[in-house]
């Protein structure tokens, strides 16, 4: 097994996939000469060409609606937005189209897409290009969001959308790019949509979270360990629909839970774990149900003190988790 | 005798006579939908009414056993050239389980069906144009040399997916006719208030591909365009912009009063031009068509009309829970 | 006091505030000479004229830009969108520029913007004329979500949003604008947004809801009343950002809460309701956290049968306030 | 002595000489702010290397204590000239409290002052486009006699809010410019894989506006097509869109390297054209500059850029929990 970095697990699955399959191709802008302004596409264009790594205009819109449009056809095409911020003026091809197109159509028609975007904070991206966006595409049916924390879980989700027979919305958290490496097997593997997975076992208290903030959890974890504080760990890794049987046996196992991202807190898809836990296993909680999130503002500010004020880290999480463990 | 122009585009006398039974259809079928909707039998209707010439004109155009169209919800006519059914409009109209557009999950005119290469169509403007565009991508690069029509009305040509999409085309040189029905209303608002050029296809050189205006209510002016746009995507000389310019004969929907906006005269006016008024004459003129067999076909329509009514009333509904089926794949 | 109906609440509120303050105008499609496809706007161009009330040309995301433009300049805008399902072509300018424009300029320039649009279901709609999407825009900081319930409501809230100094979108229930009528008074007051109202006193069920769902409720709760089942019932009436405080209380008076909503489940702003509720008074709950709502499906079908299906309706709140009665 | 270009234009000698100092500065700044980034004090910069002239250009021609810009990344040039000076430009390189901008919330080149009309830009491409046409009708609303101008790049030209905002503005006659700065590539996409048409201008028939393309190296060439299409705003006769071509001299953004796309050979060529180089030849042509005033100037425009990189460097962030304010209304 190598150990690589999740951008790498992301490149590796797209030509893994391609050589795989002909039907899968890339489109974006900057993914084909440049390689992706974060090279995530590096070296796709070289080894299977223009005709299918295709350099688009600027226009999310077309990219998203060319996108279906080929899917229709029977293609697998594989989307990139260049930030998640930027996938704003294609929500109506992706929430009105692409999710719709299924059940619209009565099983007749079907949209096998792939969207990757990067998404999240911590690179002095400043309001634009730090946003957390999931949240506006958790209340879509027919529609699934995937958001992975290891480069393990990048290429058996990625490989698992781009063969998926509905559209997929793929975010990969951008700071966690070149800042996570782990061991990728070098064999065709896939991991299931719609699962989430434990990353830590623990008695005490129980953190649900996805993307970056699952390695500050475990940060935390091995911190409060000395302290004798057990963390139970779920990673959901898909945020819809999502996994309500691992978060309700996640949630009982403890009694405890916090509930962690690094979007803004209300609104966000840690509201709906909530009512997840809520809704089936009240009683078999010990303490209200905490939410760690990022303050209610816009985005994280450029400047770095009001950047680091916003965002998620180690430090924030064990502090709520060693409360969560007095209460 | 008038002078023959089918003749001359290649058209043979069979084939102006189904171009004509298909308007005639759409026509009569847009018509008892209305009966049906003001007798309280079918809750929408939205109209090909004014359009059928360019609609028919232009699938007439097109290989209909190969090509792609992404249509938009007056294109009756275009869906009938393509394949669908009158049995399969009033489906939907009554929205039943065995509707093929979206077993009575959509509105009707919503058009889809995969086995005519019928692209499936929502509610927001615009959309399907971008998925035109993605489908001669995908038709390219599977080596299969087919064309995408895909049309919107004039208001529409002004969303953004419009423009994105067909400067993707042209970019791309992709074998796309972007059909424009210029019906001169959008919902209640003027053509006047909606674009500040001359013509729709003024838009084409921005997009460095090849624009035409041509008369809506002439299905042969349509196809004689359509023609061109084909070849020319064909010769990988890209897109195409083609408008149309007709009427909206009806109210925007059953849901409309047009009174509100404009005045009888005016749609009385325009009453004189409709397409499928002056391809009867046409065909009249040359010979093709006589009052008895006008009244043939007229009476055969009928029928199709009837038993295709008669039958998707009595059609169950989908089952209730039957909602809950085919969000993802099962 | 007049009694009338909910869409003429909305008209009237629209004619007072645009005889008090010229700066406000109207624009949309077919708000003009047709005066919208409801008829909302209907006699404003007469009394006001084309300059005050603009037909656009059919393009969602210029209307709502060209409306933040013009509230940069020091306009009051009130765009409509025809429905609230063709919002969607605007979410990028609604989401980066109105909500993030006070923020991003520290302050320098604001958006008093209103958005109207009509939503919801029930009214042989099918997928595209009958959906909710408050959900979408319930995690934007910087943007208020507001839902009246009542014609009082309306013409209250919608004076406020006018006034509003920050940009508001003002979600209308498209099936009550003629079912639902009220007494309304004539003179010229206004309604605090991000306060809920309680719409009902009771003790031993508490609902809370929003929109028409609020009817609903209230006729359930008469019949249960016979049963001597008592029902508290709060309407959120802002949905972004919600009114925490009123949330808490009403589910602390009687510890067994049921949230209705008639959008999807997964996602929907009921999550964050329950989240709010399992945060702060978890203790305080005799039940789990109920929640009825549409089912996760696109949106709801044309066929009347799958319409009824997916609606909301008194019986099933009624069926879901007795089971929590007798849990 | 070469021809005067200027006079004829009605631009004074010491216009011009201010058009010259403001491009100059503009290219300094620029060029202090890639020594930062390079030295790691500030985590990043986006170019207006070689728009400088157009930007200049434009500004000149428009009134500067009325008239309304909607600017986009580069125009650091069209903002020095509507009056936001190197230390409020530094203020925000640094990300500083005092930034006019943002108060250090943005990214440097997200440009944005009320006292100055220049309205707030954020980063996803072309939604200002939009703004400057509701200022416009605003501005018409209140009778108040004003243009709006907005710029954007070619590969922005392609984004759905041009076309919906271009169509906006000439249905309804505003006053409104729109700029298209083309300076060859959208990041790595050059424009050949951006846009089918030959001129970005070329698109404007489509909206019934006005259109021309000039060389955006030449500050009197785009103050002339600006200058005649403000006259027609102010005469009634609805928005124009220019587009400027010239070319982008550094890399897309301190993120960027352009040596995976481009060739060096091309840049060096379009050096040979940089218009702060050929304006300042003309200039000496035509006697109001020499290699003295030359070397003041630089002097100059080095103490004032020194003076604000010393005192931005200096200057407090702001205070982290300020983070939460102005979120609404307070
Ligand atoms: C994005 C979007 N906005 C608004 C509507 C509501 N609407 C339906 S049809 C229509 C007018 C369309 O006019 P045009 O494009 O000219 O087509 P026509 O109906 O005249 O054939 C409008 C505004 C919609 N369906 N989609
Ligand atoms: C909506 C959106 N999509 C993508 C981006 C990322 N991006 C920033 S600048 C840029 C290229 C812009 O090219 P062009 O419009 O030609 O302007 P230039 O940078 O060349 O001046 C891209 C793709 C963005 N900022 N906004
Ligand atoms: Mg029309
Ligand atoms: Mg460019």
């Amino acid at each position: 097994m190598a150990v690589m970095s999740y951008i790498d697990a992301v490149t590796l699955a797209l030509k893994e996939e391609m050589a795989r399959d002909e039907n899968v191709f890339v489109l974006g802008e900057d993914v084909g000469v440049r390689g992706g302004v974060f090279r995530a596409t590096a070296g796709l264009i070289e080894e299977y060409g223009e005709h299918r790594v295709i350099d688009t205009p600027l226009t999310e819109s077309a990219i998203a609606g060319v996108g279906i449009g080929a899917a229709l056809y029977g293609m697998r095409p594989v989307v990139e937005m260049q930030f998640a911020d930027f996938i704003l003026p294609a929500v109506n091809q992706i929430i009105s189209e692409a999710a719709k197109i299924r059940y619209r159509s009565n099983n007749d028609w079907s949209v096998p897409m792939t969207i990757r975007a990067p998404y999240g904070g911590g690179v002095h991206g400043a309001l634009y290009h730090s946003q957390s966006i999931e949240a506006i595409f958790s209340n879509v049916p027919g529609l699934k969001v995937v958001m992975p924390s290891t480069p393990y879980d990048v290429k058996g989700l990625l490989k698992a959308s781009i063969r998926d027979n509905d559209p997929v919305l793929f975010l990969e958290h951008k700071r966690a790019y070149r800042l996570i490496k782990g061991e990728v097997p070098e064999d065709d593997y896939t991991l299931p949509i719609g699962k989430a997975d434990t990353k830590r076992d623990g008695d005490d208290v129980t953190v649900i979270t996805y993307g970056l903030a699952v390695h500050f959890a475990l940060q935390a974890a091995e911190k409060l360990e000395r302290e004798g504080i057990s963390t139970h760990i779920l990673d959901l890794r898909t945020v819809y629909p999502l996994d309500q049987k691992a978060i309700i046996e996640a949630a009982s196992k403890t009694g405890k839970v916090l509930l962690v991202t690094e979007d803004n807190k209300e609104g966000s898809i840690i509201g709906e774990v909530s009512a997840i836990i809520a809704e089936n296993c009240l009683f078999d909680l010990d303490a209200p149900i905490r939410r760690l999130a990022g303050p209610d503002i816009p985005a994280m500010p450029y400047s770095p003190p009001m950047e680091k004020f916003f965002m998620i880290n180690p430090e924030k999480i064990e502090h709520a988790i060693r409360e969560l463990a007095e209460f | 005798m008038a002078k023959n122009r089918h003749q001359k585009l290649g058209l043979s006398d069979e084939a102006v006579l189904e171009m004509y039974e298909t308007m005639l259809l759409a026509r009569k079928i847009d018509e008892r939908m209305w009966l049906l909707n003001r007798a309280g039998k079918i809750p929408f209707v939205i109209s090909c009414q004014g359009q059928e010439a360019a609609q028919v004109g232009a699938a007439f155009a097109l290989d209909r056993d190969k090509d792609y169209i992404a249509p938009y919800y007056r294109d009756m006519g275009m869906v009938l050239a393509f394949g669908m059914t009158a049995k399969d409009l009033m489906l939907s109209g009554f929205a039943k389980a065995e509707d093929p557009n979206s077993g009575g999950r959509q509105m009707p005119g919503h058009f889809g069906q995969k086995k005519n290469r019928i692209m499936t169509q929502s509610s927001p403007v615009t959309t399907q144009v971008a998925h035109a565009v993605g489908a001669a991508l995908a038709g390219r690069m599977k080596g299969d040399n087919i064309t995408c029509l895909t049309t919107f009305g004039e208001g529409s040509s002004n969303q953004g997916d419009f423009h994105e999409s067909a400067n993707f085309a042209g970019v791309h040189k992709l074998p796309v006719i972007f059909m424009c029905e210029n019906n001169k209303y959008a919902i209640s608002v003027p053509v006047s208030k909606q674009l500040a050029c001359e013509k729709v296809s003024d838009r084409a050189i921005g997009y460095g591909m090849f624009g035409k205006t041509v008369d809506g209510n002439d299905p042969l002016a349509v196809f004689e365009a359509v023609n061109e746009a084909v070849e020319r995507g064909r010769k990988g000389e890209g897109p195409s912009l083609i408008e149309t310019v007709s009427y909206r004969l009806t109210p925007h929907s059953s849901d409309d009063d047009d009174r509100a906006y404009r005045s009888r005269e005016e749609v009385e006016e325009a009453k004189k031009k409709d397409g499928v008024l002056t391809f009867a004459a046409y065909l009249k003129e040359v010979g093709l068509l006589d009052d008895e067999k006008e009244k043939e076909l007229n009476k055969k329509i009928a029928d199709i009309i009837n038993e295709a009514t008669d039958y998707a009333e009595s059609a169950p509904y989908a089952e209730p829970e039957s909602a809950l089926k085919y969000v993802y794949e099962e």
